[in-house]
């Protein structure tokens, strides 16, 4: 247990080249969007822009307590997300606070930040913000299924839900990343990370104009800059996740990048491909497909040695 | 001491002597009367307590100064006395009873009923065949006069069937006993039983019409209507006495003549006894006339008493206890019953609610009910323990099997009738039918609840494992029940508390070192205290409601406590109806809680079946059995699981709980939901750790039936838009977790399983005692109705968060160490499918989380619920020192997990998890650190909040309209809050999952056993010529079923 | 004022009495209860370098309402596409005032979307801007003598930037942007403030035009 | 399926089932084993020379007593709900005419009839007869006045002051065999035994002889009486 | 001839037990049905005595000095009858008075008519 203030520090900056990297990334992928759309895009730097806009803006309403603490949840989520997993295989200092847990403890974490932005979004008393969230939810609970086979999956294979066990076991190339050893549970995992990251065709829970963006309409200014901070936090987080999972982690800051990007490409791309899908679509697939990919994967895994 | 003779005598000239009256002096000749039934009273009364002393031994009575056989004689023994006490108690209390009704019918009907109680003390004194026949005719002809007291058509035809049949039966008797006469030469009934009569074709048929004849004086379903008739037409205090003296006296008969046919007969008696009491019970569960449901209710508990007696041999010691409990029991509580009905005046049972306006005969009505079904402490119970176990312990598994299913039917009337009582609207008019102004009527039945009580008490001596102790506690109950009336509820609150305290502090020794049970012990104990806080916040007197709450938790402690099944099975029905009476208080609880016992009595009597293989095992009733069971262990296994799985509502056996749960009066739901459901959770927990090998198959599919309890509990509550409800269907889900964690058997999987238990019974409290709080300040059940309430609720809505929190099982409270557990003892256990299901179930219970905070704390709040104020103190409190006990849980897991751990190791489970000293918890697949959690969290919460409020400036406070609503404006808070049908498009997609199946199953279920019971109750057409044509049908079946071999 | 106000109070505004569940009766005030009744005050405008930070960053990051009042809304869709891409000057569309800092009035405004306009107007967290699309804003336009729509926009909320015509094409939006930009960077854009400001004034104006007020003074 | 022919079936397999106690009878060939007993010891025993009465009073006098309540029993609930009040009562209803021979032979039947009877009564431990046999010849008397007069009227009172009187006097007759002999209930040593063959012999026999006819034959006439009076209702 | 005697009343009396049950079970009249119980027991009562037969017997009456004087038949079975007989016209005499009774009250002899209780 390391609880000192270089661990701290080191985490720290850590966090920052992550909330960096999400801007970066998310403008990023914007801008790979507009070209698919023939335009140009948002400039590189427009994520920063919008920050600093939404911090300098000057009016700040609450509609209650836990109005103002939803989004301290939700980045409390995304933060400790980021603090759960260690960064780069095999590195003490990148190491983070992994130590008080592992998948598992991911795994439910995720929902922490969820529900504390599920209770702000409430607060704020518009039935848009429920409506949305109502849709999240059940989003959630589908993807969660083969998610939750593929973690499985994972487990009886490698005999261990450890982050850095799972990625031991991927390194000395590139075949022996989970993806190649064990394509279904990969499958069924990516499948699950399309639902998880909210893209297009799985992002109804924010329709725009159907429910004005949905849990964030009444969020602004400050709030919504955390809010913001949250996101490019919690895509690369997630992002990593899977790396970690399927794709052999990061060794050095470099893969991370790559691995991060490409992963969350994967979710840009199929979603730039398809359009939405109604909540109840969704669900139907999630526990269609992905869900039956994930059992045989897990039966396998089980099974066939 | 007086001889026995005199009573013959004095009844004799008594009846008699009344003839000189003529028409006249009917007072006096109504005192004289009950003076001589008080007589024979004391003369037997005087004989049985001999008997009981041992101060002297059995006395034959020869008449005409002859020995027998040339004589008749009658024998005084033990039994005799007793009976013969019994019958002419109930003789002398019937008396008392009918004083207004024999004073007006006349000297002449005081002759009958006098000679009537005499002719009942000689059938069971009498050792002569033919004497036996000459008074049975005689107790024949006094009931066709008594049927008559009331003087009505209806009694006449029942009168005019009863004689058709008594006299069709009675001369098949003579030729039976002229038979026997003629083959042994004798009428002495000792001298046929040793004349071995039965030995040759003929002599077997002799001895089979007597006894044949014998048992159709019982009213054998289904040749019985005219039996019946006389219930229904007859005053019921007439109907008292046919049913408690008459057939007490019967089943002597029927035990004393049967050694004449010979043991190869036992076995047709018990089909006899076991037949009647299934049959007519379950023709019972379609009528609704008190008076002919008693009668069935009176055929059915002879029936079962035939049944004993054709089990003489099989029973061997027990016997006589046996027998005598279930007598003693039917007797009181049957002859009450009539009583009550007297008095009550009411035909159709849907309306003896008016009993409500009378609590001491309403009390005594519920102790009659549930004497009847066989609930502690009354004899029955003890009587059916012991018949169960003896019965298994002799491999007579079917017959165990269907006196429960006989007793289950009972329990469909006499619940519908408990409800209809508690529950049904009061008429108006109601009371002017009661007649309940004499002392005479309403004593008889007071004396009967007593006795039925002390009865009871008696029969602790007989049953293996049966302690006085065990009675402590209700006498407390009692206490409670006699100050209930006249003291406010805060009194009563405080001295319920009280006695808890001070019970749990005196019986936890018996417990201390055993960790499981102190874990359970402590869930009930101090769960019990915390959840009867809230009764503070209530007003008035509360009647009713302490003596069911403490007889709940009696039987709770009482299952912790004991040491053998018969202890354990003893306060699990206290538990059970303690719980009932606690859940019938909710305003619309009727039906639920009618469902709830019906599934609870079914799930004691599974229960009750396989503590009797465990008892078979060992040879006595010590708990250690059960892992011995080697008589098919699967099966008996099977039905403990099912038994300890009503109570855990899991999957098929669930229904009854969303209602009991949800219209339970607010702080009844807590108790029953988050304490109540535990003693399941501990049943199964102690049949897994016994069943060893023999349970693998059981364990896997149990595994199944977990998973699927948990995904069906927790959709089903996302999809509920009552707020308790919500909360019983998360129970259901939750126990489906706990019922999968330990059916894995391992470790992990135990410490899982009590993690669960311990959150379950913390955060379920909090939220039913907080929830409940709320649908009592608003007013209504409905969530869409509720809403923003955290303004005015702040503390309950921080109490109802950490709660779910707990619940959804996330980081860092305690609910995550259930979920980190499961999942690695998922893994090494292998069950990956399920486990998935029980995740999908997990991410569920996230919705229905949200859905509740949403509902009930943001969104609109609603016009009429402005002036709401925070919760009671006295919700508030319990709440908050659980909410400091899941704190404590979540800071500190290897407090709690690491004892536990040590336990389970110790079960031989497994030791597959290791406790580092920093709290890391380590298992082969991963590791968890609470403490380290629960640091970084507090710690990143507090930077990133701080971050939060640095760059937010001055807030403005906005209402609850002041939303950017597409530039318009809401109208309405009722259409501004997103709530009903919340996750409808879930629902579309998996609705269909919960679909309501299982309760159109049981709907099913109970329709057919209706239905059937409906046409099987057509054979009583009313026709007093077919029902002797069914006598002889009966016979002639019954002949060549026994003899046409 | 009052009197007028009554007339046209809509039912679902009137004073109601509801019964608590504990039996007590109590009285609703619709427009009192459900809406702050706060008057808004200016916000403090910085200075120095850092002012000129954050007014770049207001500058690039303009979040427009998606609320097209008028037929000029017409021309705001082809602002996302290929052509014209917005996007690339930082210029994005928000769906909720919350989340807006632009707010263009497309065309003409009826009497009625006024109404809508005012309350999205005071919903968008300031500062805020308000882009006047075509001649109708400026006086009516073709619409100068109709019944029922304004005349001139800043007579009733604050206007940081006209673009003339009728339609302007895209392309002069773009250079309306451009424009509104520089003023901003320039420090110019707290008409929000200005709007607090002369609230009294403003609401007089609104109130004068708008006969079914219906809605607290200052729309939160 | 005809009832009747269902019946039938039913009845024949009844018959089924008891032809093996038909079969079994043998047409006695000898006594049974109490049958000797009384036969050798019931003279020694009880003094009476008619076995059958001294088994009837004595050996089994219970049943004796018992059959007596019964008589009792069935007059007693026949009078409870089948007496008339008098309100309802029609006195000296018209009945079918009775002819001359009948009312003029009853009444020199009826005094021979019961003097009969009293005399079978009183011989009842001796010969042929005895309380119920008696008694059932004088309720005959009774039977043939009131076929004779269907008005007559029997005195209740009397009736039920003979009845109750005959019944106590013999259930004081067996408390006091309890009480006073070592016999038991309902001995007939009562009495010193006497003469086998005397009239006043047999201990208490006669008199209980007489106490059942009187009992019997009240009983059976006022059970008659009430079934004509119940006639009378309106 | 007195070969059979026994059995020749016994068959006789069981024969009329049999009709007695008969007509006590098929005739809708209740005044037949109570006439079918009669000749129900007076079948049962022949059986008795018959039982009690013994073949070349006499009543068992004894002479003056005790003595029998010749073969008895026994004398139990005909005690027994009597109380037999008296408890079988009890039972006549009640039925009877339920009868009348019934039929005061709704004019009808047949047992069909008197249903009210059922099921």
């Amino acid at each position: 247990m390391d609880y000192s203030i270089t661990k701290f520090l080191w985490s720290l900056l850590g966090l920052f080249i992550i909330l960096n990297w999400g801007m970066l990334m998310s403008s990023t992928m914007r801008r790979v969007g507009a070209r698919l759309a023939g335009r140009i895009g948002v400039p590189m730097y427009q994520p920063w822009i919008d920050l600093a806009k939404l911090m300098a803006l000057k009016t700040w309403l609450s509609h209650g307590v836990m109005y103002y603490i939803g989004p301290v949840f939700r980045l409390v989520g995304g933060v400790g997300m980021f603090l759960f997993m260690p960064i780069i295989f095999g590195s003490e200092i990148w190491s983070n606070y992994s130590f008080s847990g592992d998948l598992i403890l991911l795994l439910y974490f995720q929902s922490f930040g969820m529900l504390g932005m599920a209770m702000g979004a409430s607060d704020s008393s518009s039935p848009h913000a429920s409506i949305g969230i109502s849709r999240g939810l059940a989003q959630f609970a589908a993807v969660e299924v083969p998610m939750t086979l593929a973690v499985i999956a994972i487990a009886i294979q490698h005999q261990t839900f450890s982050f850095n066990s799972i990625m031991e076991a991927q390194q000395g190339g590139v075949l022996n990343w989970t993806i190649f050893t064990n394509p279904l549970a990969s499958i069924a995992g990516m499948l699950a990370m399309l639902g998880a990251m909210s893209h297009s065709p799985f992002n109804l829970v924010k329709a725009p104009n159907e429910i004005p963006i949905g849990p964030p309409t009444e969020y602004h200014s400050s709030f919504l800059s955390v809010l913001r901070t949250n996101s490019a936090i919690i895509h690369v987080v997630e992002a990593a996740l899977f790396m970690n999972l399927f794709f052999g982690g990061a060794d050095t800051w470099l893969m991370y990048i790559v691995k991060t990007f490409f992963v969350y490409f994967i979710s840009v791309f199929v979603g730039m491909v398809f359009p939405r899908m109604k909540v109840e679509d969704s669900v139907r697939w999630f526990l269609k497909w992905p869900t039956a990919v994930g059992i045989i994967a897990v039966l396998v895994a089980a099974y066939w040695k | 001491m007086v001889g026995p003779i005199y009573i013959i005598a004095l009844a004799l000239g008594l009846a008699f002597f009344l003839g000189f009256f003529g028409k006249s002096a009917k007072t006096l000749s109504v005192y004289l009367m009950l003076a001589g039934l008080a007589a024979m009273t004391c003369i037997s009364g005087t004989w049985l307590s001999a008997f009981i002393d041992g101060s002297v031994s059995t006395q034959e009575i020869y008449t005409a100064g002859f020995k027998p056989p040339y004589s008749i004689n009658l024998r005084m023994g033990l039994e005799e006395a007793a009976f013969t006490f019994i019958i002419n108690l109930i003789g002398l209390l019937g008396g008392t009873y009918l004083f207004q009704t024999l004073k007006k019918a006349g000297n002449a009907a005081m002759s009958v009923f006098i000679i009537l109680i005499m002719s009942l003390n000689v059938i069971v004194m009498t050792r002569d065949l033919f004497n036996l026949f000459v008074f049975v005719e005689i107790g024949s002809i006094a009931t066709a006069g008594l049927i008559l007291l009331d003087k009505e058509s209806k009694a006449l035809q029942a009168g005019l069937k009863y004689m058709i049949a008594t006299g069709v039966i009675s001369g098949l008797l003579l030729i039976g006993i002229i038979f026997a006469y003629s083959f042994v030469g004798n009428l002495n009934i000792d001298a046929i039983i040793g004349a071995n009569l039965a030995g040759t074709t003929a002599g077997m048929v002799a001895a089979f019409l007597i006894v044949v004849v014998l048992v159709l004086e019982l009213k054998p379903f289904p040749a019985n209507g005219w039996g019946l008739d006389v219930y229904e037409a007859a005053n019921p205090g007439v109907g008292a006495l046919v049913s408690a003296a008459i057939g007490t006296a019967s089943l002597f008969v029927l035990h004393k003549v049967l050694p004449m046919a010979g043991e190869s007969f036992y076995p047709y008696i018990v089909a006899v006894g076991v037949i009647t009491f299934v049959g007519s019970n379950l023709v019972g569960t379609q009528q609704k006339n008190a008076n002919r449901l008693l009668g069935y209710s009176s055929i059915g508990q002879l029936g079962l008493v035939v049944a004993v007696i054709g089990l003489e041999p099989v029973l061997g010691t027990s016997f006589k206890f046996i027998a005598f409990a279930l007598i003693i029991n039917h007797v009181l509580a049957k002859a009450g019953l009539f009583w009550i009905s007297g008095i009550i005046r009411k035909a159709n049972i849907s309306e003896w609610s008016v009993l409500r306006t009378k609590p001491a005969l309403l009390i005594s009505f519920l102790i009659f009910i549930f004497a009847l079904i066989g609930f502690p402490p009354f004899p029955s119970f003890f009587g059916k323990y012991q018949l169960i176990m003896n019965l298994i312990s002799s491999d007579n598994i079917g017959t165990a099997a269907f006196i429960l299913i006989g007793s289950f039917a009972e329990g469909i009337y006499m619940f519908r009738w408990v409800g209809d009582a508690l529950k049904n609207e009061v008429a108006e008019d109601a009371t002017e039918s009661l007649d309940c102004g004499k002392l005479n009527k309403v004593l008889p039945v007071l004396l009967m609840a007593v006795a039925v009580v002390a009865a009871g008490y008696l029969s602790i001596p007989f049953v293996d494992g049966a302690y006085s102790t065990y009675f402590i506690p209700l006498a407390f109950i009692m206490f409670i029940g006699l100050i209930d009336s006249f003291l406010p509820a805060v009194v009563k609150n405080v001295v319920s508390i009280a006695g808890m305290a001070y019970f749990t502090y005196v019986m936890y020794p018996i417990i201390e070192g055993d960790l499981m049970r102190s874990i359970f012990f402590g869930i009930f104990m101090i769960g019990g205290i915390l959840t009867l806080i809230p009764g503070f916040a209530k007003k008035g007197k509360r009647e009713g409601f302490y003596p069911a709450a403490l007889l709940m938790y009696a039987g709770l402690a009482t299952i912790i406590t004991a040491d053998n099944t018969f202890g354990f099975f003893f306060g699990w029905e206290l538990m059970t109806a303690g719980s009932y009476f606690l859940i019938i208080r909710g305003k619309r609880s009727k039906a639920h809680a009618y469902s709830y016992m019906l599934f609870s009595v079914a799930g004691a009597y599974l229960i009750l079946f396989g503590f009797g293989f465990a008892y078979q095992a060992i040879g006595s009733s010590l708990l250690e059995g059960l892992g011995e069971i080697k008589l098919l262990p699967t099966l008996a296994y099977t039905a403990l699981a099912i038994g300890f799985m009503t109570k855990t509502a899991s999957l098929g056996l669930h229904i009854w709980l969303p209602g009991a749960h949800g219209e339970a009066e607010s702080d009844v739901s807590p108790m029953v939901s988050a304490v109540l459901l535990k003693a399941g959770v501990f049943g199964l927990m102690l049949l897994f750790l016994n069943m060893g090998d023999n349970g693998e198959t059981i364990l896997y599919v149990l595994g199944w039936v977990g998973a699927f309890t948990a995904l069906m509990g927790n959709l089903s509550a996302t999809f509920q838009e009552d707020a308790k409800r919500m909360l019983a269907y998360s129970s259901i889900g939750q126990l489906g977790y706990i019922l999968f964690a330990i059916s894995m058997m391992t470790t992990l999987g135990w410490l899982a399983g009590f993690t669960y238990v311990l959150n379950h019974f913390m955060f379920k409290s909090i939220l039913f005692m907080v929830v409940g709080g709320i649908v009592v300040a608003t007013g209504t059940h409905d969530l869409y109705r509720m809403g923003g309430l955290i303004k005015k609720m702040p503390l309950a809505f921080i109490a109802v968060m950490v709660a779910m929190i707990t619940m959804a099982g996330l980081p860092p409270l305690s609910g995550f160490a259930g979920k980190w557990l499961f999942y690695n003892a998922v893994i090494l256990k292998g069950w990956y499918i399920q486990g998935v299901i029980v995740f999908f179930a997990g991410t569920i219970a996230f919705m229905y989380a949200y859905k509740m905070l949403h509902s009930i704390f943001f969104g609109q709040l609603k016009d009429n619920h402005r002036n709401l104020k925070e919760l009671s103190p006295a919700i508030l409190i319990p709440a908050y020192i659980l909410i400091a006990g899941i704190m404590y849980f979540s800071v500190f897991p290897q407090d709690v997990l690491q004892p536990i751990n040590e336990l389970l190791v110790s079960l031989n489970l497994g030791d597959t998890l290791t406790w580092a000293a920093d709290g890391n918890a380590t298992t082969v697949l991963s590791n968890w650190n609470g403490n380290a959690v629960m640091i970084i969290i507090v710690t990143t919460f507090a930077l990133v909040l701080l971050y939060t409020m640095l760059i937010t400036g001055k807030t403005k406070k906005l209402e609850q309209f002041n939303i950017a609503y597409s530039a318009e404006r809401p109208f309405r808070p009722e259409t501004t809050h997103y709530s009903h049908n919340m996750f409808a498009g879930l629902n579309k997609a998996i609705g269909f999952l919960v679909a309501p199946g299982i309760t159109s199953f049981w709907n099913n279920v109970s329709t057919m056993v209706m239905d059937f019971a409906g046409m099987v109750r057509r054979i009583y057409s009313g026709n007093g010529q077919v029902y002797a044509g069914q006598i002889i049908v009966y016979i002639i079946v019954f002949y060549f079923i026994a003899l046409g071999k | 004022m009052e009197e007028k106000k009554d007339k046209f109070l809509a039912p679902e505004n009137e004073v109601r009495q509801v019964s608590a569940p504990d039996g007590s009766i109590i009285e609703v005030d619709p427009l009192k209860d459900y809406f702050s009744q706060e008057k808004p005050e200016p916000y403090k405008v910085g200075s120095g370098p850092v002012e000129n930070f954050l007014n770049w960053a207001r500058a690039e990051s303009l979040w427009v309402l998606g609320f097209g009042t008028g037929c000029g809304s017409i021309e705001i869709p082809p602002l996302v596409t290929p052509r014209f891409d917005m996007y690339r000057f930082g210029v994005q569309m928000r769906a909720t005032p919350r989340q807006s800092n632009v707010f263009i009035i497309s065309g003409y405004l009826a009497i009625k979307t006024l109404k809508r306009a005012i309350r999205a107007y005071e919903q968008m967290p300031s500062p805020k801007y308000i882009v006047a699309l075509g001649s109708c804003t400026i006086n009516g336009g073709m619409y100068y003598d109709s019944y029922n729509t304004i005349n001139r926009l800043d007579q009733y909320l604050p206007v940081d930037a006209y673009i003339a015509g009728c339609m302007p094409r895209p392309e002069a939006l773009l250079a309306g942007f451009a424009e509104l930009k520089k003023l901003i960077k320039a420090g110019k854009g707290h008409k929000a403030n200005e709007y607090v400001e002369n609230l009294e004034w403003y609401k007089t104006n609104q109130k004068k035009i708008i006969k079914d007020w219906n809605m607290p003074d200052y729309n939160w | 399926m005809d009832k009747k022919f269902m019946v039938a079936l039913l009845v024949a397999a009844m018959a089924v089932i008891l032809f093996p106690l038909f079969q079994s009878f043998e047409g006695g060939t000898q006594l049974s084993e109490l049958g000797q007993y009384y036969t050798q010891n019931g003279v020694s025993d009880t003094g009476a020379t008619n076995l059958v009465a001294s088994v009837v009073v004595t050996y089994r006098g219970l049943d004796t007593l018992g059959e007596v309540t019964i008589l009792f029993l069935a007059a007693s609930i026949i009078s409870f709900f089948l007496s008339v009040s008098k309100d309802d009562r029609i006195e000296n209803r018209t009945v079918m005419s009775v002819t001359e021979i009948l009312s003029t032979a009853s009444q020199t039947l009826v005094p021979i009839i019961v003097l009969v009877g009293a005399y079978i009564l009183v011989n009842g431990h001796l010969t042929p007869g005895g309380g119920f046999q008696g008694g059932a010849i004088i309720a005959s008397g009774t039977l043939l006045m009131f076929l004779a007069n269907p008005n007559h009227k029997l005195n209740h009172t009397i009736i039920h002051v003979i009845e109750s009187t005959s019944g106590i006097a013999f259930v004081a007759i067996g408390v006091i065999g309890v009480l006073m002999m070592d016999g038991g209930f309902l001995s007939n040593k009562l009495f010193d035994l006497g003469t086998p063959g005397e009239v006043i012999s047999a201990g208490a026999m006669p008199l209980i002889n007489i106490f059942l006819g009187l009992k019997v034959g009240t009983e059976l006439s006022n059970v008659l009486g009430i079934f004509v009076e119940s006639q009378n209702e309106k | 001839m007195d070969q059979y005697l026994g059995q020749v009343v016994m068959a006789i009396g069981f024969i009329l037990a049999i009709l007695g049950l008969y007509g006590l079970l098929s005739q809708k009249n209740m005044i037949k049905m109570i006439l079918g119980f009669s000749i129900f027991t007076t079948g049962v009562n022949i059986i008795m005595v018959a039982i009690g037969y013994v073949k070349g017997g006499t009543a068992p009456i004894l002479d003056a000095e005790g003595n029998a004087v010749a073969k008895f038949v026994d004398p139990v079975p005909q005690a027994l009858v009597l109380t037999s007989i008296v408890i079988g016209l009890g039972v006549t005499a009640m039925m009877l008075a339920y009868v009348m009774k019934l039929y005061q009250d709704k004019k009808s002899l047949n047992i069909n008519d008197y249903k009210d209780l059922k099921w």
